[in-house]
């Protein structure tokens, strides 16, 4: 069984260099992240596959803790994509 | 209760209260030189057995603080020049006007470079060297970002590359022989392709921290551009961890891996320092660059005698002229930087030739850039002179002429670049500013440049102490 | 099959980081190295290094990647759009086989050592003194401790570093404004921010609580609980605090000094930095606690950078308030 | 080839690649993020090398953790310094303008 | 073989198709909307299926909650960030020149 997870684990690899693909081609900055998050959701699931493999809940937390910085990543990325155009409208 | 462990613990705190302190902050120095001078005093007169192993945890785990003849002169001198300095900077403000935050934050910085460099002289462990090397780059990239921003992002990236390559030549020793204690390491190093490869980038990187020509390139600007005390102790102390380093490599860890011909690589080097850093020294036109590039050429000098330790049927004369000159660098450039930035602050503009009338409107500060400069030059009596004195009886004693040449040939170019800059304080100037200067800001740079001269008195004194636990007295001593 | 694993990934990670390296745009290039991180850290845990690997995804990947966001966002509202200029092609060849020499050195170097857990076994038989089963976190937090210890001061004087940076006349201000500029994003970005933080805070006292026993620990937790606040920075619903504030200095200083205090209170029973017997897990625990806090308000602080009068609005983004 | 070897393998060629590009390029935030590609080079290599049959050891990865936060934190205080350094460039720039150069509001 | 075994292996299977169709999609589709459509459908399903597996596999009901937990993250900071994605292309969109510009 854990030989079906590694390859699982195989497989997942190869997804995120597809995404990552598309991290590379762009065009814009939207793509690019939306790669990146894809890429990182399939890192995600290497460690879940991964640690399924070996019977390591530890690799979960690695897991989760992707999810989280992953999370703040993408939005830090949205703040910064915002053009120096773009004054706030509303606030509070 | 031990030196070995307060000597970092105490600056540690004071960097941590300073933090806590606010707009006080400054005020801890005159806590802080007491009983920093007190701890570094008890280092000095402690017993050699008082090496110990943090929390008693055993090599190849653990961490061995030792105090040997190198820890003990470089953590007093060390204290001697963070301490006139800090006082110094007490008086008179190291920040450019008007910025706060610099007047804030010198404090802590100055600290975590104490508590730094301290460590970094006391540990035997490759692997802590490398985080005390970082606390001390990171605290002289802030210090010298304090004058010039572009200067210090040079001097940031090419010292990270520096850290880089040493913990690469930890890595491979790490993964080699599953430690890096250098005491351990002396008794179990091969000369394998691994181990050579590490001790050549370790080498390289340190030689870049300890700014040795050719890898001398971020030194000037940085140096010459910061606010006078961190030139102090950017010159004084940062380049000096690099070099205590490499001899715990080349002298204890790694003597069955090093040979003559690399030996010579490093003397060759650093009699090439010698003689561009002096001949650059020459050619600068600003006060401080001047400055600067003597460090470059005084630094070759402490590799110059790499081969002439190495070489010795009995190292301890050529091993106490080398330790001689490094403190006397010490204390002598802190003091210089210090004078020429009270200098600078009183003459018409940076340029050397404004420098007219000086001696007439500041007579100590120009007294002590001259003493300062004596020690430098090597002249009698003074610790220059001691220890170039030892190193050039090494250097005909073994037949290394050359070697010999270039350190008389070094004096000589001092004694020229020196004087011009003094001839110009006594010529005849534009009127000086008026030199607001206050007693503890004109004595700082007298006491250590005084302090550079006295200790060529003390010579016997500084050659035993230099001599305890020396890697070439009785190997393995220092183990308790 | 774990063969082809271990394959694979590394050749992801050489072109992930070949990628990073020398593509044109700067955000790709930021964002395939958040790529190469979080694949690092796979490669940690194919290595069942998993301590490592928590490290790795969320310092090395997480927190270096929204600097390095933030960094070049600075940069383009400033006109520099960070792409590299084309250097001389002679340099690159020369580099190219100077680099090349290199890697084939060195990896002459790395086969002439046979891979192999040395030091395990001294550790092993130690660990049961210390009263906890995670040995990676018994190697840095007992046997040694001191470069921890010493590690932490280099932390924050990396802020203090930054600090320092601020030009005249902003100190003591506040780090420039990190909120979303687009109204309706800032609203997305709070409520998420409103989830994340407590979450932050709930699985960084986790991660350190589990990091006696199971892998995790203070720098770990502390990049946790940084996320969550960078966040809640981004998101509005924390205001960045004034540097000279009391509290943050206290929250700052307060793992070191811990650290510190207990390593000296060590000589009454020995030495610096030794625990007293039967209470080096408490002693342990109390440093991770202290430091996980102090580490976390570091990190976050670290991101935002020093205090800054922005160009693009001048004043404003150093004195304004954020509100909830 | 053992398991350990194909990573620090990795890790070599990592730090020569980073290497490569810190010398090539010439914008500092690249030169920085080459700088941490060669860390993470010489990290992989210190755990690969540490990779026991069944086990890593815990000794180099605590060496690794430690120098992965002194990485992050010099890592920090560069872009901070990148960034003042454009904005300082920026504002004598500015400065030099004859509209004085602060932005309109 | 077991029959939770074979559902083990039919959840992985599924999940793994799931996330090959987002990645291929994310590489074919013609606009950015359909894209982050194509994410979305990987991020949630695929990983929720592939996590499914996993606890299945592992049989143990702590896991299977922190497993849980993974999944519930991941979705909400999908859906947070494909919200922000959302926005952003929209203006950018609004704007004659997508990319590069600068005012």
């Amino acid at each position: 069984m854990a030989d079906w997870f590694t390859l699982a684990a195989v497989f997942l690899l190869l997804s995120v260099a597809v995404a990552l693909g598309r991290c590379w081609r762009g065009p814009g900055p939207v793509e690019r992240i939306m790669a990146a998050q894809l890429a990182g959701t399939g890192v995600i699931g290497v460690a879940v596959v991964l640690g399924a493999a070996r019977r390591d809940a530890a690799m979960l937390d690695a897991a989760l803790i992707g999810t989280l910085l992953a999370a703040v990543a993408v939005t830090a990325f949205a703040r910064s994509a915002a053009k120096p155009g773009d004054r706030p409208e509303g606030r509070g | 209760m031990s030196p070995l462990d307060l000597l970092v613990a105490v600056p540690l705190g004071f960097m941590l209260a300073t933090l806590l302190a606010g707009r006080a902050a400054r005020w801890l120095i005159l806590l802080a030189v007491p009983a920093m001078a007190g701890l570094a005093f008890w280092l000095v007169l402690v017993s050699p057995d008082a090496a110990y192993l943090i929390g008693h945890w055993d090599l190849p785990l653990g961490i061995l603080l030792r105090p040997d003849g190198v820890a003990r002169l470089m953590v007093a001198a060390t204290a001697l020049v963070i301490g006139a300095v800090g006082l110094h900077a007490l008086v008179d403000p190291p920040e450019k006007a008007g910025n706060a935050a610099q007047a804030e934050t010198f404090w802590p910085l100055i600290y975590l470079l104490w508590a730094g460099a301290n460590a970094g002289f006391l540990t035997t462990d490759l692997f802590n060297l490398y985080v005390t090397l970082e606390m001390v780059s990171l605290a002289a990239v802030a210090l010298a970002a304090m004058g010039s921003l572009e200067a210090a992002l040079r001097y940031f990236m090419i010292a990270l590359v520096g850290s880089l390559a040493y913990l690469l030549g930890v890595a491979l020793l790490v993964a080699r022989y599953n430690t890096v204690d250098v005491t351990l390491l002396s008794q179990v190093a091969q000369p394998d392709l691994a181990t050579m490869l590490a001790l050549g980038l370790m080498t390289a990187g340190l030689l870049i921290k300890a700014a040795l020509f050719p890898m001398h390139g971020w030194l000037p600007p940085a140096h010459a551009a910061a606010p006078a005390p961190a030139s102090a102790l950017l010159s004084a102390i940062a380049v000096k961890l690099g070099f205590v380093i490499l001899l715990r490599l080349w002298f204890e860890a790694f003597p069955a891996v090093t040979g003559q011909p690399a030996l010579h690589v490093l003397g060759g080097a650093g009699a090439l320092a010698v003689i561009y850093g002096s001949v650059q020294a020459m050619r600068q036109q600003r006060l401080k660059a001047l400055v600067a590039y003597s460090t470059v050429a005084q630094v070759g000098y402490l590799f110059l005698a790499f081969p002439l330790v190495a070489g010795a049927p009995d190292p301890s004369g050529a091993w106490a002229g080398m330790m001689m000159h490094a403190v006397a660098h010490m204390l002598a450039k802190a003091s210089m930087f210090l004078a020429a930035g009270l200098m600078l602050k009183a003459a018409a503009g940076h340029r050397i030739g404004d420098l007219g009338g000086l001696a007439q409107a500041m007579p100590m500060t120009v007294t002590s850039f001259g003493l300062a400069a004596v020690s430098l030059m090597g002249l009698p009596p003074s610790g220059g002179f001691t220890g170039k004195f030892l190193l050039l009886n090494a250097a005909i004693a073994q037949g290394a002429f050359l070697y010999a040449g270039v350190m008389i040939l070094g004096g000589l170019l001092a004694a020229v670049y020196f004087f011009r800059a003094l001839s110009a304080c006594f010529g005849a100037g534009p009127a000086p500013r008026e030199p607001a200067i206050r007693g503890v800001c004109t004595a700082a740079p007298l006491v250590l440049a005084g302090l550079a001269i006295v200790i060529g008195f003390a010579g016997s004194a500084l050659d035993t102490l230099s001599a305890i636990a020396a890697p070439w007295a009785a190997p393995g001593v220092a183990a308790p | 099959m774990t063969a082809a694993f271990d394959i694979i990934l590394c050749l992801l990670i050489l072109g992930t980081a070949g990628i990073a390296l020398f593509v044109r745009d700067a955000l790709a290039a930021i964002a395939f190295f958040i790529a190469f991180g979080n694949l690092l850290g796979l490669a940690w845990l194919g290595l069942d290094a998993v301590n490592v690997a928590l490290a790795e995804i969320a310092l090395g990947a997480g927190v270096t990647g929204v600097l390095l966001i933030l960094a070049r966002a600075r940069l383009l509202a400033l006109g520099d759009d960070a792409t590299c200029a084309d250097t001389s092609a002679w340099l690159r060849v020369g580099a190219l086989a100077a680099c090349g020499g290199f890697v084939l050195l060195l990896a002459a170097a790395v086969l002439s050592i046979p891979p192999e857990s040395g030091l395990d076994r001294a550790i092993t038989p130690l660990m049961p003194a210390l009263g906890i089963e995670n040995r990676v976190t018994g190697v840095l937090l007992a046997f040694r401790a001191y470069d921890t210890l010493l590690e932490s001061f280099v932390l924050l004087g990396a802020l203090v570093a930054v600090w320092s940076l601020a030009p005249a006349g902003v100190w003591p201000g506040r780090p420039a404004d990190l909120g979303m500029a687009d109204g309706p994003m800032r609203r997305v970005a709070g409520s998420f921010a409103r989830f994340l933080l407590p979450v932050a805070l709930v699985m960084a006292t986790y991660l350190v609580w589990a990091g006696s026993d199971v892998p995790g620990g203070a720098f770990q937790a502390g990049t946790v609980l940084a996320g969550g606040l960078i966040v809640s920075a981004i998101g509005g619903a924390i205001g960045l605090p004034r540097s000279d504030l009391p509290g943050l200095r206290v929250a700052l200083v307060l793992g070191p000094l811990v650290f510190l205090l207990i390593g000296l209170a060590g000589t009454g029973f020995g030495g610096f930095l030794v625990y007293p017997e039967g209470l080096a897990k408490a002693a342990m625990l109390s440093i991770e606690y202290s430091l996980f806090l102090s580490i976390g308000a570091t990190l976050a602080l670290l991101v935002t950078g020093p205090n800054v009068i922005g160009l693009a609005d001048p004043a404003g983004g150093t004195e304004r308030k954020s509100d909830c | 080839m053992v398991t350990g070897h194909v990573y620090a393998l990795t890790g070599a060629v990592l730090t020569g690649l980073g290497l490569f590009a810190f010398i090539t390029l010439r914008h500092p935030l690249r030169q920085l993020l080459a700088i941490n590609v060669v860390g993470a080079g010489i990290f992989l290599i210190l755990g690969g090398l540490g990779r026991g049959p069944d086990a890593t050891d815990p000794f180099p990865q605590a060496l690794v953790i430690t120098g992965i936060v002194v990485a992050v934190a010099l890592t920090a205080f560069g872009a901070a310094m990148i960034v003042r350094l454009a904005e300082a460039r920026a504002a004598t720039k500015a400065a030099t303008r004859p509209d004085g150069g602060k932005p309109g509001p | 073989m077991s029959w939770i075994d074979l559902a083990v292996l039919a959840l992985l299977g599924t999940g793994l198709a799931f996330y090959g169709a987002g990645s291929l999609g994310l590489l074919r589709f013609p606009d950015t909307a359909s894209r982050l459509h194509a994410l979305t459908k990987a991020d949630n399903l695929g990983l929720g299926l592939v996590a499914l597996a996993a606890a299945l596999h592992w049989g143990s009901l702590a896991v299977a909650a922190k497993i849980a937990l993974v999944w519930l993250f991941a979705v909400i900071a999908a859906g947070i960030t494909s919200q922000l994605l959302a926005r952003q292309a929209r203006l950018d969109g609004t704007r004659s020149h997508p990319d590069g510009d600068r005012p």
